[in-house]
């Protein structure tokens, strides 16, 4: 009971990442891609973060009266994973828009039929 | 000044970014680029004789924090080894660019071209030179998204499909390297890979660290094309600009195999008690390259795109990397190590001459190259000699490393892999003969503008990197003897 | 013990926004769900900072309010033109 | 017990926003869920005690990433196709490697764990800022200092990416992006 009750939180994120690693595989709508990945990156955060909670501790920031406090370096690396997932997804963002602009879709398998036809062509 | 030095050949490339972007005048941004990548060059000749002759890695504590609480740069050999890779490669290709790109890139956008360049350049070093797992990471987000922003460049649509692809691929291949990091970084409590390699032996047949191991394998092999996650490869190759080629085709990948030889060796360790990479080098690696090499050989047998079939031939050649890497003995690692630098040469020489085609011919089509030998005779001859390297014909680079990995296989008894090297050759020999014929033994097409050479100021650069690695097959001294002695300090035989 | 009863029924609540961004079918509905899951957020971080007794956290659930406004603003600017009464098209020829 | 109830709460409602998104078929539906998503991810790391994270997620992952994505919607298309058949190998691949991350966790230190091997370093830094620094945050003293250099890169990152986005989304002199007949 007591180890279903102490990996409970990691399960429950790894679902969430699954989730998100499913919507990017499954799906053909370039939008919906980055929007799984936000997901699948916005998951490991958590994944960070849980690893980081010390029981009965304070968030690190020194207060008078308290002893224990989490740990702070988890919190550090996910800030930076926050800035570098935003930056992935304006990126992303950013081809979807030239890649609507270029083939007038964001549906894979019609930009796939489109290739194909300029394959055949050229 | 000596002091700063490990740092150097990161921070250069990294702030003259800006500078080139904020310059916009396209002639003075490239010029300071470039200039830029020959003294990163020069920084990392004089970083590798350091190292090499006083006998230990260079550590840089980076804001004078010990490895303890901070980040520090920790340059041994191979690290100096692969910043000379990166930086000599860079800057041959980046001479060659600005000609190539007057014709491939609006004129508007050069000074991107040069910002984004020094900036995957600086994430490539960096990724080189640092002891921090995590630090890893965000150097490797910085020379992807460069990357994409550099392949996207190219003239065709696909390239931004291809682009779109290799974007999704790659996060996902560097969140399951953030995945992979975190549990290392749970089991382990820190992010310094040396002190992480010594507290794993405490752990030993932890199943979390084995997860981690896979992760970490699994999202490297992304980024390094390994067979069968290199679905990104052949279009990025294929419709990128061809500078953007030569430079990622040669560089790259190849970071990424240096990255998976430091974890491999530095961190989970291969032999003694606690060595946790046992399933990956003994079963996953090996089955990766075998199948890759032969594989992506034969569908490059069959490209019509003679850019793809480069591309296809890379990811057969990272299959011999990571054979190499996978033996476990001196010889072994000195194979995938030479192999790592030998094939940059020869695969970023091959690209530039495919980029002196493309600048002439406007196509690199292999109908469109009937008669080229006649045509473009230099140019076609150096791709000539590039193509013997692949094969690994004796006096190129390639056969180098390909005869000590021949000889790593003997020594394991392993005749079988001897075998599977010289027959996954034969299919090299196809696919470069396929290109030679259709140059030198089919007429021209009818009724196409006549084709001059292509102009020195491509051809120069060509003909150093194709030069350089039939250098370095005819004069092993250098390049065979720092992998050798990269090797066995991987190795922890201590000279 | 009161303070887990308001807990509870926030998160009750929130889970109904999140019903009716799911279900729709319109985007208001959804712009609302929206903004009504960011206020429910607020009260909640209001809640955790009691419970955890670090009332200097109060700041963050500011923030979160502002962010709130914000987004939802944005979103209204973006769709101004788009047509808020009908349903969605989610379909290949659907009208829009 | 009061945490438990909270995380188990918390986390299941996580769990269903993030099926919800899965099942969506509307772009603007999928990117509001999304955010909905960061902001519940971002209430549970300040109950988690990471009040920096919480605060940073809220601002650029609810924000700033869901903005970002409306943004696109509302100059590309709205529409999406619905999915016609059920794939099979997406849900193989990702089943194979949850289980995989399953295993994992088997041997680690328990949700909590003050005795954690993971707190190696962050215990150093429990100890040293007081130290060492004169402010109260632990975390702004690991990141503008000891951990600098990674700051550092990552705002290389958001460098990279604007350039990037800037280059993407510069329009052409000539001519609009053109089929290249090979």
């Amino acid at each position: 009971m007591s180890e279903a009750l102490g990996l409970y939180n990691y399960w429950i994120v790894i679902f969430l990442m699954m989730t998100g690693l499913y919507l990017v595989i499954s799906t053909g709508n370039l939008v919906r891609k980055v929007v799984g990945l936000n997901i699948f990156q916005a998951s490991v955060l958590l994944l960070y973060v849980t690893m980081g909670r010390v029981d009965g501790a304070t968030a690190p920031i020194f207060v008078e009266g308290r002893e224990t406090y989490t740990d702070p370096l988890p919190s550090v690396l996910m800030l930076t994973a926050i800035v570098v997932g935003v930056a992935t997804t304006a990126v992303a963002l950013a081809l979807t828009v030239r890649i609507n602009e270029a083939y007038g879709t964001i549906e894979e398998d019609e930009i796939n039929e489109q290739e194909h036809a300029q394959e055949l062509a050229g | 000044m000596s002091e700063h030095l490990a740092v150097l050949p990161v921070l250069l490339p990294l702030l003259a970014a800006p500078i080139c972007f904020l310059l916009r005048n396209r002639i003075a941004a490239m010029g300071t680029a470039i200039a830029v990548c020959w003294v990163t060059f020069v920084a990392g000749v004089v970083l590798l004789r350091t190292v090499v002759t006083t006998g230990a890695p260079a550590i840089y504590e980076l804001g004078g924090w010990s490895a303890d609480v901070g980040i520090v740069y920790h340059v041994d050999t191979l690290a100096a080894f692969v910043v000379v890779l990166v930086s000599s490669l860079g800057a041959v290709v980046l001479t060659f660019a600005p000609q190539s790109i007057a014709k491939e890139i609006p004129k508007e956008k050069h000074h991107f071209f040069a910002a984004l360049y020094l900036l995957s350049m600086a994430g490539l070093l960096g990724i080189a030179v640092t002891g921090d797992l995590f630090n890893v990471f965000v150097f490797l987000e910085i020379s992807s998204l460069s990357t994409y922003a550099l392949i996207s460049l190219g003239q065709d649509r696909r390239a931004l499909t291809a682009t779109f692809r290799y974007l999704i691929l790659g996060t996902v291949g560097a969140t399951f390297i953030l995945i992979g990091t975190g549990l290392m970084y749970q089991m382990t409590g820190t992010l310094n890979m040396a002190e992480m390699a010594a507290h794993i032996r405490e752990t030993e047949g932890v199943r979390t660290v084995l997860v981690a191991i896979a992760f970490l394998t699994a999202g490297i092999g992304l980024k390094m094309a390994l067979f069968p996650l290199h679905a990104w490869l052949p279009n990025a190759y294929c419709y990128a600009p061809s500078s953007v080629t030569a430079f990622v085709a040669a560089t790259s990948t190849k970071v990424s195999v240096y990255v998976l030889i430091r974890w491999i060796y530095t961190i989970f360790g291969t032999q003694g008690p606690g060595s946790m990479s046992g399933v990956v080098v003994d079963l996953v690696l090996p089955a990766m390259a075998i199948s890759g090499m032969f594989i992506a050989s034969t569908v490059a047998i069959f490209q019509t795109n003679v850019k793809r079939l480069l591309a296809f031939s890379s990811v057969a050649q990272i299959g011999y990397m990571a054979l190499g890497v996978s033996l476990v003995s001196e010889s072994g690692l000195t194979a995938g190590i030479a192999h790592l630098f030998n094939h940059a040469l020869t695969k970023g020489g091959l690209f530039l001459a495919m980029g002196c085609i493309a600048y002439r011919i406007g196509s690199v089509q292999l109908a469109d190259m009937r008669g080229l030998g006649r045509r473009m005779p230099v140019t076609m001859f150096l791709w000539v000699l590039g193509g013997l390297g692949l094969i690994g014909v004796p006096c190129t680079a390639g056969f180098v490393s390909k005869w000590y990995l021949v000889r790593a296989a003997l020594e394991q008894d392993a005749l079988y892999l001897a075998v599977i090297i010289l027959l996954s050759s034969l299919l090299a020999v196809i696919y470069v003969w396929r290109v030679i014929e259709t140059a030198y033994f089919q007429e021209p097409p009818e009724g196409k503008d006549e084709v001059t050479e292509a102009p020195l100021s491509l051809l120069i650069p060509t003909a150093v990197l194709i030069g350089a690695s039939i250098y370095f097959g005819l004069f092993t001294e250098w390049s065979a003897d720092v992998a050798g002695l990269a090797a066995r300090e991987l190795l922890g035989v201590v000279r | 013990m009161i303070l887990t009863g308001v807990m509870a029924a926030i998160l009750v609540t929130m889970a109904l926004a999140l019903v009716r961004a799911t279900l729709g079918p319109t985007l208001f509905d959804r712009i609302l769900a929206l903004n009504m899951f960011g206020t429910k957020t607020v009260l909640l971080i209001a809640v955790v900072c009691f419970t955890i007794d670090r009332t200097d956290f109060l700041d963050l659930a500011l923030a979160y309010a502002l962010m709130n406004f914000i987004g939802v603003v944005a979103v209204l600017r973006l769709f101004l033109h788009k047509g808020f009464g009908e349903p969605e098209p989610d379909e290949e020829g659907a009208s829009s | 017990m009061f945490q438990q109830t909270v995380d188990i709460l918390v986390l299941g409602l996580l769990a269903a926003t993030a099926l919800a998104v899965v099942r969506m078929r509307t772009l603007i539906g999928a990117a509001m869920l999304m955010g909905i998503y960061s902001f519940l991810s971002a209430s549970w790391m300040l109950i988690l005690d990471a009040p920096d994270v919480a605060f940073t997620e809220a601002a650029v992952g609810a924000g700033v990433s869901t903005i970002f994505v409306l943004a696109t919607l509302s100059i590309t298309t709205i529409r999406a196709k619905r999915q016609t058949k059920f794939q099979f190998a997406p849900l193989a691949v990702v089943v194979l490697t949850g289980a995989v991350l399953i295993y994992g966790t088997l041997d680690m230190p328990h949700f909590g764990d003050p005795e954690a091997p993971v707190h190696r370093v962050g215990n150093r830094y429990i100890k040293r800022v007081p130290e060492e620094f004169k402010i109260p945050n632990a975390v702004t003293a690991v990141l503008g200092s000891y951990r600098g250099f990674d700051t550092f890169g990552e705002t290389t990152v958001v460098l990279t990416a604007g350039l990037g986005v800037l280059c993407l989304l510069r329009k052409r002199r000539e001519d609009e992006p053109k089929v290249v007949t090979e």
